[in-house]
This record gives C-alpha cells, structure tokens and sequence, in this order.
C-alpha cells in the first residue's frame, strides 16, 4: 500500500468508525491459517518446466511467502501463501543447462496475470461477445458430461480437440480419451510448426524429429534462415552450445555464417551475413555441395542416402556450379567457393536449417539440401555435428489439416464437428484469415475451452473449464532436441492454485468417468498416476529410479538405445523448382516475411507485461508492432522511420508503423508475428496489428503445412507517425570513431 | 524627557548653532543632530566617523571560516563516506562552502556591528521631530541641565533656527 | 553647498511627494493587476501541487534528460537576481552617481529572482518533502549531507546570497522606512515605525550605515561571482559531454549579469512608465544600462565562440555530437532563436546610438530574456539527451505543468515586484537626496548628463 | 581482504536474446511502466541489450552490448548525490540506498552510461502480479532513483550461506539474476580481489576493455569485444 492509499484508507476508517463505532474494518479482514508451512524469508527451490515452447527446459521455481487474497468457503481474507517468485533455468537439467530465454523468465507471470480466468465460465451472450457467467464446476462438468454422452449416443465420430502439437504425456492423454471415444485423432495446429523439417529428416535419414546440434564441439556453423539463438527449436539449449563454441575452448572459437533474407537476432551473432533471394537457400547448399564435390574435398557417396535424393548428386550437381548459384541466389560465385572449402576444411562443421527457408512452397527442397550437405561432410551423428536425440516415448503425432477442417464445416451443412475442445491453440489469431477459422468455429454447435485465458478463440467457446497454470499442476515434457541424451521431464505443482481452477489433463480423466458409459478399463484416476506409469519403463540411474528423479530434479536424462532408422519410402531424386509466391510480382513487389518475435513467439506469450516492455533485440521496439523495410526500398518508397505504412496482399492489408532497417534484402518486408490480439488480457489487447491475417494459404505440397514465406505483398506510405512506434533505443548506430 | 533644539533649513546654518551649543560649553556627544541625509563631506557631519567596522567584519570572517572547516571535519569524519574515489575530507570541494560560509559570517557581522553601533533598533525615547522628513535639520540637546537652557536657546538662536523645546 | 535653502526645501518635498505617492495612492489597476498576477501564481502552485499528489512523471522529463525545465527556470532566475546586487555594489564602490536612482529597483528583482530561483531545487525534486535533508545537520543516523556534491554548494552559496543581498536591500530601506514614518499616519505610521527600527538620522547612524554598506558591497560581489560559479558547477562538474568544461564558471557569471540587466531594465521602464517616475528614471539611465547591456552581449557571444570553438577543434565524438545536434539537428530552430535574441538584436539596436532610447533598450532586453532561457535550456537538454552510448539518446518534450510553473515565476516575479513597489519607495529617496539638491536641480532640465552632477 | 565484485561480458557469446533483460526485472522488482509511459521514455531496464547496426545493406553486421551499471571505482554518479544516497561500498559497489534518495536525479545525470532509472510515479503491479515481488528486493517509491545492483541481495545470501555452512565463498557462489539466466554464459561474475576466479581471470587477459574508459570512471564490468575475422 502506498502512503496515499494508506491515508486514503485512514480517512475512510477514521469516518467508518465514527459511523459505525464498531473498530477499525481491518479487524474483520480474515486471515485464514496457511496450507502450507511456510517460513517467512526461506526460499524453496522447486522443480518446474517451461510450458511456452516445445524445447521443454527445466525450471528452478523459487518459492517463497506471500499474502494473497484469497475465497475460502464464499469468505474473502488473507492468506500466507507459498508463492513462486521467480524461474530460473535447472542447472541439471541437459537442454537449457541453467539458462532460460526471455520468455521463460516472464512465463511466471501467466500465473500471476490479472487477468486469468478464475472461474469456470458459460457463455451468456451472442458467441465472440465475451458475456460470459461464473458457472460452478459441478455444473460445468456435468453440462459437458452431458454433452459427451449425446454424442457418444449418435454413435458418431463428431468430438475433436484442437491442441498445439506438444510432446508430453497431456498430449498422450488427449490422443488416448479421442481413441477412446472412438474419435479421430487431435487435431493440431501451430504457426511456426517444423512439420516440414521432420518430414525432410524422415526422408533423408529416417528419422521424424527434429535434430539436436552440437555446436559446443562444432568449428562451423552454417544458419540458413534458422533463428537458432532466438526462437527457433531448442534456442536456450541452442545458445548455450553457441556460447561454448564461440568462448568455452581455450585456443578455438567457431565460426559461424548465417544466410538470409532478413537480419534476424541469430543472424546479428554471425561472423559474415550473407543475405540469399528467398526461397533459394537449398540451391546455395547445393553449390557449396557441388564445390565440395568437385574440388574433391568429400565423395558424394560420402552423403549416402540424403545425397542420392537429390537430382544429380551422384554426377557432382552438375546444376549447382557456382556461377549458376550465384546467379540465382545473388550470393556471389567466389563467396560460395570460399564457404563450400571453410565447411570442410574446418570440420566438424554443420548447417542448420529452420524458419522461413521451409516455409515457402518449395521448403522441403532446401531441407532436403541441407540434409544432403550435412551428410557430405560427414556432420550427421559426428561431434560437432546433429544427432537425432533418442526419444523416451514420443506422445502419437497429431493429424494437421486445420485448413481443411474449417473449409470442411463451413461447406456442410451437418457440421462435422459437433463438440470441440480446445486446448492451448488459438488458431482464430494464428491461422491466415484466408483459412475462415474463425468463421467455422462459428459454425460449431459446442465448444469447450480449457484456456487460462479469453483469447480470440477461447472466447467463442461456450464453456471455458480454466486450467491450472504450470506452476499449479503437474507437468511433463519429452522434449525431441536440444541435448544428447534422451530426456524425460515431469514436475509436481510449485504451489497451490490460487483460482478456482483446475489441470486439464485431471478433467479429462474426470469427464471419462462420468459419462454414461464410463471408460473400460478406466483411465487412471490422475493425471500424476498417469505420469507415474509413464517413467516406469525408463532405466534406473545412481539417483534412484526415473520417477524418484524426475520429481526431485525436474527431469530424467540417460542413455537410451537408439531406435533404428525407420525405413525410407522409395522417391524420385528431387530437383529444384521455383517457389510458388501469391501475388504477382509487378502488382505485389515484395516478399513478405512474418517472423516469430523474440518476445511472443506466435503470439501467444503477447499477454505478459515484462515480454511486452523487452526491447525488441533488434530494434529495441516495445509494446508495438512494426514493419521492416530495407533502407534502398524505403527511400523509394519515401518511408522513413515511424512512418504508417500499409502493406497489402491479396488476402487484405494491414498497417503499422515502419523501421528501417540495414538488414533487409532489397525487395523484402518483414513483420514480427504476435501482436495485433482482438482479445487477449489487458495487456495485449488492440495494440498493433497482426501480419498473419494477411498471409495467402499457401501451402508445401508434401506435409500441407502453411507456406508463411509465401506471400507477395505491396508497401505504401499512409501516413505520418501516429505514437504507435515506441522505442527504446535513441539512434541505431554507434558514434563511429569512439568504437575499435 | 526633556530637550531644547532646533530645526534647520540649512546645514551652514546647522553648523554655526553646533558651534554655538560647544561654545557654551556642552560636549559633542551631548548635541544631538539629525538630518533626512547623509549630507556627506559636510562639516556638521563630520563626527563619529571613525569606525572598527572594517576590522569587526573580519574578525567574523575569520569566525566563519573557522566555524566551515570545523562543520566540514565533523560532518565528513561522522559517517566517513567513500564517494566516487574521492578523500574522504575533500579540500577541494571543500573550499567552496568555507568561503560561502566566511562570507556569510563577515556580512551578518557587518549587520550586527552597523544594528550595535547605529543603536538600532531601540525603543528608547528619542529627541525627534517629523519635520526632518521635510529636509529639516534637527541640532539640539536633550536633557540639559535647567540652568543652563536659556543659554542653549541662545546658541541655537544664534545659528538661526526655530527653537522648539519638548 | 551653494543651493538656497528654500530651493533646497522645495526640492525635497518634490522627492518626498513623488516617489510617496506609489505608497499612499492606490487606484483599481492596481488590484487588477495583483489579481492577474496572482491567479497566474496561483495556477503555478495548483500544478504544483498536482506534481506532488501524482509524482513528478507529470514533468516532461524522462530517461536520460533528467533536468530540463526545472532546473533551466532554476538557472534562470539565479542568473536574474545578478542584475541587482552585482550592478548596485559595483556602481556603489566606483561611486557612480548615476546609480542612484536604480539601485533599489535593481536590489529587488535580486531578491525576488532569488528566492524564486531558489525554489526550483526544492519542487524539481523526486521526493520534495524530504528536501530539508539537504540542510547541513547530522541525520538520526549521525549522517551529513554530502559536502562534496555541488546541490551541497549551491545550498551554501544561495542561502549567502540571499541573506546577503536581503540585508543589502533591507539595510538602506531603513531611513526611508522611517520617512514614511513620518509623512504617514494611522497604520502605515505604526508599520513603517517598526520596520525603522527607530532611525533618527544622527551623524553616527548615516556613518555607520554608510560604512556597513560598503562593506557590504565589498563582500557581496565576490559572493554574486561565485553563486553563478558554483551554479554552473552543478553542470561543468558532471563528466558530460559539453558541460566538462572550465570555462562554464566565468560564462554562467558573464550570462547572469548579461540576462539581470536585461530583467533591469525592464523593470525601470515598467516602474517610469506606470509610477510616472520620469523625472528620476530617465534616458540616461537606459543609455548607460543599455552601453552595459551592449558589452555583456559582446562578452556573452565571446564566450559563446570560445566555448563552441574548443568544442569543435577538439572533436571530442561525444561533444561533437551535441554541438551538432543543437547547431544543426533537432535544437537548431531554439538554438539561432537564442543567438538572435542575444547577440543579432541587442548587437543591432544597442550599437547604434540612435536606436539606444528606452524603447530600444526595451526591446533589446526582452530578446535577452528570452535568448538567456533558451541558453540555460540549450545548455542542460541537449547534453543530458546525448551521452556517448548512442542507444541511450533521448528526447525531451515539456508538459503543460512544466509551462504552467514557467508562466508562474514570470507572475511571481512580476506581482512580488508590483506589491514592492507597493509598499517600499521605488527609488532610494534619501540616496537621492544624498546625491545632492544639484542633482534635483539637474532633474529639471533633461539635458544635462546626470554623471556629470557628482558631489 | 574484502571482496570485490566484478563482471565480466563476453560480447562474442552475447546473442542479444533479452533473457538477462526479464530476468532483471523478475529478480529486482523493476515495474514495467506501460505503453504510455514507456513512449515518453520512462522504461526501466537496470540492464539493456544495445545493438548497433554497422555498415549498409549487405555488407551489413549488428553489435550486441548488455549494459548495466558498470559498479565504477571512480563514479561520476556518487560525489554529486548531496544526501549519499549513492556511495561507494567496502566490496567496491556503487550503493543506491533507495531510502536515502529525494530525487534530485543528478547522479543520472552525471552517469556516463545511463544506466541511472528513475521512478516517476509509484509503480503499479495488478493485482495478484504483486505476489510475484521479491520479498528480498524492495520495492521503491515515487521520485526515488535506482539502479543495477550486482543482485546485492544475492551477494549477501550468498555470503551468509557461506558462513551458515561455515566455509569460504567458492567462485560462481553468487550470481546476478543476469548472469545466472545467461543461456550462452556470456556474463560471468565474481571476485575480482580472488585471483583464482573466472572473472580475475578474465580481466587479466589484454582483449578486455572497460566501456568509456577514457573518462577515467574505472568500471568494474569488462567487455570482451567480439572477434573479427576478415
């Protein structure tokens, strides 16, 4: 309380008193005795995992007093609470080995957040409107009990749940109560998704998953587009590998070159940028390729089977000389001679390939390239090189399609979907708007949500079930990259609910019992018996068995037998086409580059105030949206700095102010992906505009996966600065001559 | 109180009835003279102007000073202090405030010996007359003997002034 | 000596009556004027006290430029408050005769510029009601404030000279207090009897003050010096680009006289103009403030170029960039407002005997008014908004409270002078008087130089 | 010998994620200011990732550089604080005794390195964010002065966890929030007076530079500057 509030309320009990003659009204504040025992001013440090991307780090959760306000029996008072304070990375655990992002550190505060759901809640308004009831959860289960078993009657396979992909035993638990019910699998769907990559490693060394890099051992590391170091697959345990590589050995640093399109934060690390044509970057790794093979430095037999996918490997890629390369990639021809003899000569070395090379139409292509080169010179499976991490039991994959799930209810008129559950995704904001999903959502006669918070998707459900956050439950994650061991995670809640909420995956198992005809044999009775179950097939280690060490540390990590590659199906060596771009070029001139922001990710992280107020690393931007436009095209185009800009596709158009930027090729604009949210808390609500909405459905033809990169755009000034820009930093460049 | 004095238009005139008043014998610190300005370089005001006041307001300068490095050890040696690698008794900086306070010292001494030596402020009765505000000249005696006040009368008379007595 | 006494006497009650008159005649333009004033001091208080209730985030100020309005309106009037006692001391120890008339006007406006001044240190603070923990007492916890940070000198060297030159101004009231005294009746008798500390006149009264005066103005010049010193030591002690420089003592002081003639001069022309005081405010006056005016432009546009010049050659990145950006960037249009309004205009009107009337000199210190804010603000924002690491630039723009407080200390300077000349002769009568009934005489007819008058 | 306490930055390792950035504000009680406030520049960030773009398209590279309070031995911001609400600390620390501080904000002023925040309102935590706060780290009010702290908080627990387990104080004992989050190690802490620390170590090697040494402020964090190779 500040001393203003304090007078104020001195004033107010000083009359209260007067009136009332009954004492001061702190007298009937109640304090109720602590669950917990708690000692004020000693931290506990409790295991935790982080829940905002699929790399699955582990948390240190420090625990310690507090007085929350808090319901007990329909009474309000104070309680001592054992509250977490803060999250900080395990320093056991091997994938972010004691770091954590950004984002991990605010994850506390969806906890925290002032605007969580604390109730479950009923729709009692027109569906999008957010008129919602408190409901009791007796009543809530026994609606959506109620609502299973009228399916469950119809026989028909109508139930879906829409979730994130995630790789943890909840995910399991879903797949398992859909199979049960005799319903299709979960229907998943994520923005920035690997589906592409996964699918290239199947291909090319029959693995579907996503590659762990040793770069702490690594010389040369080539990035194509990956933004390894910020957002991209396992970026803490990706940088923790990085900081070794580049300060960790005495006498050796790597070196690490990093190709692009735009300037992203990993890029901002690399010892040369070099900026490709997008939608090029396999070519330019096949010329390295074709430089390696024939100055004879590697066989191309040496790539076995990842190199004879590819047209023309065996002969040496005829088509890949570097002249060819330079004059498709604007990488010039010298430069990729000079990269193809440093990745060998320098070995181990490898490149890695994520982001916004596999996401124009033509992705799988540069994946498989770079799989090719990667074999060539011998960096698979090699120190310094990417492994494929052995997985302690992989949840069963979801199925994709979400695009053509909402085309399929909006053309019938009997929605396929009569009950829908969501879980952690909000495609209304993530999905291009092309998709209409927010339109077919609309057309589902039930849905239940289990968000913790209204968010555009959540809040056209009709009964939200709020869940626990990660601090309050039981979690786990089997994390698929990011250290060379096979790790499996789980922790016990860090602390008491402090809303009438309860875990997702507990619900789950409650409703399978109260349908009419309950499960048989039954589910276990919790989610924590569920995971118990999991960790007993896992080796022993000194510590004790892997359930025992899971609980205590956060995560088990050994050895575990490696699975053999599954088996290839026969393909056709593939050759390179042209991407596909929406939008003709005359009409539409740019490419357009949405990118997951360091601070939101997709977006989904966008609520949390300490995200919203990071500087942006690049361009110190806060609490804003913004595009980046290349010096050369916004002097064209007489943008500058803070200016309105419109940008507009075929599929519509957004606005937002302009940064220009070094960075840019000359014929791109980027975009960071995560704010322009409808509904999303106070925080994150109407501020900036979203560059998604714009994106063409375009997809890769092999996985359907979303072409994000796959969109042409035109830019126009619309105005002068409107405030929108907010700013950190004062001037981008250093004042030149203090600096050497 | 009583007293016999005179007002004067002009101080020439003012004068010759000092003179007059000396001449029967009354001592200088006895005539009382009073005037709107300091007519300067004028004879009738040419008594009492030697002044210790000079010296007097050294004396509180050099009291100042001694008072500003005695507060600065105090205050700097109480709760010794380490600020931005300086000593911890700066001299430096400390000069500045010993001279603001020598200065301070030596003008409040100056105002102290002017109040002291002026007799201001006083609420002690006072041979005045309104009529100095005019331009007037005041020259007289207060409290002089009985005997002796025809002749006083005299010599005021004589310098050519209006004679009042209170 | 040679005046007829009767001359003599009527000359002396010309004096008494007119510059009495200002006391005894109070006519409704007077109260419209305090009301106007008082209102704008009044709004200057209420945004104060909005300042307090919310913080002071309600000031433009922001990372990194700290000090902005605040601390320029604090400059400012110190800079002011030289035109008085400065002038009057110097002009009381050369004994320039001329200085007669102007020596209590310009007194007051060092008194009230100061106290005004002296007021921006206390509600530029985070925490103002904590201010007194600047005072030199040991804390419950047996700690001093900090000698060594200059905020500690300019608490020593404001308060000196605010005593100082509040008796410098007290001290030759007293004989005109006790003329009032005697001219009035009623209240003001009992007033004016008080505040005169029973004067009489008597040889030994007129030597004493004489001599305490001299003294006086002996100590307070060194005193006015190093208050705009150590004012500028507030800056030029921060190693901050453009402010880490020796010569910011000197430039504050020659800055300070430059702006107090200017506020001077005005004020004469204001107190002639409306106090009908004519016959003892006259041309000559404004000629000669106004040659002085002339020469501390000149001396201001020296400083001005030496400073820029060492700043320039050395080619420090660091100062470069601020000399730039209020040369050529974002400051540029106040910056060559500011070089117009002190050095271009003055220059212009005051050089050219021609122009020198009052009206000129007017004018002319009103362009340095405003150019000497301009200074002070050019000196404090554009340093604060570019220290060396580029990334931490920043701006500053000023809230309607920051200008609400500006407007303020104009109106309290204004109505603390108007209530002055309310209640206290204007102009010294009995240095007046002093100064000899030639001069009286030499009042009649205009042409006659009054320096040339001495006794 | 008293400790004295240094940081070492290891630009070449430095990503510019923002991790040690959130993890500042988690650790130390540091508001987040708003939109509104955050436009007119009052964003409080005790430590922040300068980036410097060098060169045009496509020659083109980025500098990270966190900067935080660089505990100076010689600091500007201390000698001009009237009330020492900033001094200097046996263990070689700039303290900012929050308490102590009414606002005349000089000591910002004359800091080098901006890294001085000031609150000009009382912060805001929504109801429950505020039982996040560290109970360790107070929390300050309106018109006060703050800053990068080295986690003195830490310091001190850590020291007496030291000496509750009665032993010495082990190199990497304490760590800022900062570098404790570091996921690529680039901020490394410790006792500069123990020769044998990493941080000790470091700073013996030539490559390391204090930042904006010349003004003679003899900063305690050192800057390992990234290499270049052709």
């Amino acid at each position: 309380m500040d001393r203003r509030a304090f007078i104020k309320l001195s004033a107010l009990t000083g009359s209260a008193a007067t009136l009332a003659g009954c004492g001061s009204p702190e007298n009937h504040v109640i304090r109720f005795v602590p669950d917990d025992e708690i000692v004020p001013g000693i931290a506990q440090w409790k295991p935790g995992i982080c829940p905002l991307c699929q790399a699955g780090c582990g948390l240190q959760v420090r625990v310690m007093d507090a007085d929350a306000e808090v319901v007990r029996n329909g009474q309000r008072g104070m309680m001592k609470v054992a509250a977490a304070k803060k999250l900080e990375g395990a320093a056991s655990n091997p994938i972010n080995r004691g770091g954590l992002c950004p984002r991990g550190q605010a994850a506390i505060q969806i906890t925290y957040h002032p605007d969580r759901i604390t109730h479950p809640l009923k729709r009692s308004g027109p569906r999008g409107s957010g008129a919602f009831r408190e409901v009791s959860w007796e009543e809530a289960l026994a609606e959506l009990a109620g609502r299973l078993d009228a399916l469950a009657g119809a026989g028909a396979p109508t139930l879906a749940i829409l979730t994130r992909p995630r790789r943890n035993l909840r995910q399991t638990l879903v797949a398992t109560f859909l199979e049960r019910f005799g319903a299709p699998s979960p229907l998943t769907y994520e923005l920035f998704g690997d589906d592409v990559l996964r699918r290239a490693n199947a291909i090319s060394f029959g693995r579907e998953q996503m590659p762990t890099f040793d770069l702490t051992r690594s010389n040369y590391v080539i990035g194509f587009g990956a933004d390894f170091l910020g957002t991209w697959n396992s970026p803490v345990s990706q940088s923790a590998g990085y900081g070794a590589m580049r300060s960790g050995r005495p006498g050796a640093r790597g070196r690490f070159v990093q190709v692009e399109a735009r300037m992203s934060q990993t890029g901002a690390s690399a010892d040369e940028w070099i900026p490709v044509r997008p939608g090029t970057e396999g070519v330019l790794a096949l010329g390295l390729a074709h430089v390696i093979i024939n100055e004879q430095h590697r066989p191309p037999e040496a790539a076995g089977t990842a190199g004879a996918l590819i047209e023309g490997f065996a002969g040496g890629l005829a088509d890949y000389a570097p002249d060819e390369v330079a004059q498709r990639t604007g990488v010039a021809a010298a430069r990729i001679a000079r990269l193809a003899r440093d990745f060998v000569e320098r070995r181990p070395s490898v490149a890695i390939i994520g982001g916004a090379p596999l996401a124009p139409t033509n992705g799988l292509f540069h994946a498989l390239a770079v799989n090719a080169l990667n074999a060539l010179a011998g960096s698979v499976g090699q120190p310094g090189g990417l492994f494929f991490m052995p997985q302690a039991g992989a949840p069963p994959a979801g199925r994709g399609g979400l695009d053509q799930a909402a085309a399929g209810l909006l053309s019938s008129a009997d929605p396929p979907i009569q009950l829908l559950l969501i879980d952690e995704a909000n495609p209304v904001f993530t999905a291009p708007a092309a998709w209409k999903v927010r339109e077919a959502l609309e057309k589902v006669p039930y849905i239940a949500s289990f968000a913790c918070f209204l968010d555009e998707t959540s809040v056209l459900a009709d009964l939200i079930l709020p869940d626990h956050s990660f601090l309050e439950s039981w979690v786990d994650a089997r994390p698929e990259s990011g250290a060379l061991v096979a790790v499996a995670a789980a922790a016990p809640p860090a602390m008491r609910p402090l809303h009438s909420t309860r875990a997702m995956p507990d619900v789950l198992l409650d409703l399978s019992r109260r349908l009419q005809t309950p499960f048989d044999p039954p589910l276990p009775e919790t989610f924590d018996a569920m995971l118990s179950e999991s960790f007993a097939s896992l080796p022993e280690s000194e510590a004790g068995d892997a359930w025992t060490v899971a609980q205590t540390d956060g995560a088990w990590s050994g050895d575990l037998p490696q699975a053999d590659p599954a088996a290839r199906p026969a393909r056709e060596p593939v050759r390179f086409v042209e991407a596909q771009f929406d939008g003709d070029a005359a009409q539409y001139p740019f490419h357009f580059l949405p990118y997951p922001s360091q601070a939101f990710l997709d977006g989904s992280t966008a609520h949390l105030p300490w995200l919203q107020e990071l500087p942006d690393p690049l361009t110190s931007a806060m609490w804003s949206t913004w595009v980046e436009i290349g010096s050369e095209a916004a002097a064209r185009l007489s943008i500058r700095e803070g200016d309105m800009v419109e940008i507009t596709s075929s599929q519509g158009s957004v606005r937002a102010p302009a940064i220009v930027s070094p960075g840019l090729a000359p014929d791109v604009v980027a975009m960071p992906v995560g704010q322009g949210h409808e509904t999303f808390t106070r925080y994150a609500s109407g501020r900036g505009s979203n560059p998604i909405a714009i994106l063409a459905p375009m997809r890769e033809p092999d996985t359907g996966a979303l072409a994000w990169a796959g969109t042409r755009v035109r830019v126009a000034r619309a105005g002068a600065p409107e405030g929108r820009l907010i700013l950190f930093a004062g001037q981008m460049r250093d004042i030149e001559a203090r600096e050497r | 109180m009583k007293a016999v004095y005179a007002l004067y238009d002009d101080p020439n005139a003012a004068l010759r009835a000092v003179n007059g008043l000396r001449a029967a014998g009354i001592a200088d610190r006895d005539i009382a003279v009073m005037t709107a300005d300091p007519i300067e370089g004028h004879a009738l005001m040419a008594r009492e102007a030697h002044t210790w006041m000079p010296w007097v307001a050294a004396c509180g300068a050099v009291v100042g000073l001694v008072l500003a490095v005695g507060m600065l050890l105090w205050g700097e040696l109480a709760w010794r202090l380490d600020t931005g690698g300086m000593p911890v008794v700066a001299w430096w900086p400390n000069l500045i405030i010993m001279f603001e306070l020598t200065m301070l010292s030596a003008i409040l001494t100056t105002v102290g010996t002017l109040f002291v030596t002026a007799g201001i402020p006083s609420r002690r009765e006072k041979l005045y007359d309104a009529e100095i505000a005019d331009g007037k000249i005041l020259v007289g005696v207060k409290d002089p003997p009985d005997t002796s006040i025809a002749s006083l009368q005299q010599a005021l008379l004589a310098g050519g002034g209006r004679v009042k007595r209170v | 000596m040679s005046a007829a006494p009767v001359e003599t006497a009527a000359a002396t009650r010309q004096i008494n009556d007119d510059l009495l008159r200002p006391l005894l005649n109070t006519s409704w333009r007077f109260w419209a004027l305090v009301a106007v004033l008082g209102g704008g001091v009044l709004m200057g208080f209420c945004a104060w006290l909005y300042q307090l209730y919310h913080g002071i985030g309600v000031w433009g100020i922001a990372w990194p430029v700290f000090w902005a309005f605040g601390i320029t309106n604090f400059v400012f009037w110190i800079g002011i408050s030289h035109a008085g006692t400065l002038i009057s001391a110097i002009l009381r120890l050369v004994d320039a005769g001329w200085r007669r008339p102007v020596t209590r006007c310009a007194e007051a406006i060092t008194a009230f510029a100061l106290m005004i001044g002296a007021v921006f240190p206390i509600i530029h603070l985070g925490r103002p009601w904590l201010a007194f923990w600047l005072f030199p007492y040991p804390s419950e916890r047996g700690i001093w404030p900090n000698f060594r940070s200059p905020l500690a000198w300019d608490f020593f060297a404001i308060n000196t000279y605010l005593t100082g030159s509040l008796l410098f101004l007290f001290l030759p009231m007293i004989p005109d207090f006790a003329l009032v005294r005697d001219k009035t009746t009623g209240w003001r008798r009992r007033v004016y009897g008080v505040l005169s500390l029973g004067w009489e006149g008597t040889p030994r009264q007129w030597h004493r003050l004489e001599s305490a005066m001299g003294i006086m103005a002996v100590a307070i010049i060194p005193v006015a010096v190093s208050v705009h010193t150590i004012v500028s030591f507030d800056f030029s002690m921060s190693p901050t680009p453009m402010w880490h420089s020796t010569m910011f003592g000197p430039y504050f002081v020659a800055g300070a006289i430059f702006s107090g003639i200017a506020a001077l001069i005005i004020a004469m022309a204001a107190l002639r103009k409306f106090l009908h005081l004519e016959a003892y405010l006259q041309p000559i006056h404004f000629e000669n403030l106004g040659k002085l005016l002339l020469t501390m432009s000149l001396l201001w546009g020296y400083f001005v170029f030496a400073e820029r010049l060492t700043t320039w050659y050395g080619n420090d990145v660091a100062e470069i960039t601020v000399l730039n950006v209020t040369q050529r960037g974002s400051f540029a249009p106040l910056y060559w407002t500011m070089v117009v309004c002190n050095l271009v205009v003055p220059f212009t009107i005051l050089s050219i005997g021609r122009l020198r009337t009052i009206t000129g000199c007017v004018i002319a210190s009103f362009g340095v008014v405003v150019g000497m804010w301009l200074e002070r603000f050019l000196i404090i924002v554009p340093s604060l908004g570019h220290k060396f690491l580029p990334y931490s630039f920043g701006e500053y723009r000023p809230t309607p409270v920051e200008i609400m407080l500006l407007v303020a200390t104009f109106c309290a300077m204004m109505l603390l002078y108007v209530l002055f000349a309310k209640l206290v002769p204007i102009i010294s009568i009995w240095e007046l008087k002093a100064g000899g009934y030639h001069a009286i005489e030499a009042a009649r007819l205009p042409e006659t130089p009054l320096a040339n008058v001495n006794l | 010998m008293p400790h004295k306490w240094g940081l070492a930055v290891d630009l070449d390792a430095c990503t510019g994620c923002g991790a040690c950035v959130t993890a500042c504000h988690a650790e130390n009680n540091i508001p987040t200011v708003g939109p509104d406030q955050a436009a007119r520049g009052r964003a409080m960030h005790w430590i922040r990732i300068e980036r410097y773009w060098e060169g045009e398209f496509p020659d083109v590279r980025l500098r990270f550089r966190p900067v935080m309070c660089q505990q100076c031995d010689n600091a500007p911001c201390e000698p001009v604080c009237p009330t020492y609400a900033s001094h200097h600390t046996e263990e070689g620390l700039n303290a900012q005794v929050y308490n102590r501080c009414i606002g005349t904000r000089y000591c910002a002023n004359a800091c080098p390195y901006n890294v001085r925040f000031f609150e000009f309102f009382n912060p805001v935590w929504e109801k429950p964010l505020h039982l996040q706060l560290n109970p360790d780290v107070s929390v300050r009010e309106v018109g006060v002065m703050e800053k990068c702290t080295f986690c003195v908080q830490r310091i001190n627990a850590g020291k007496i966890q030291a000496k509750a387990e009665a032993r010495e104080l082990a190199d990497g004992d304490i760590k800022p929030a900062c570098a404790q989050s570091c996921p690529s190690k680039a901020l490394v802490f410790g006792d500069a007076s123990d020769p044998d620390s990493a941080v000790s170590k470091l700073r013996r090697s030539s490559r390391g530079a204090g930042l904006l040494e010349d003004l003679g402020t003899r900063p305690n964090v050192t800057y390992f500057p990234r290499h270049t190779e052709a």
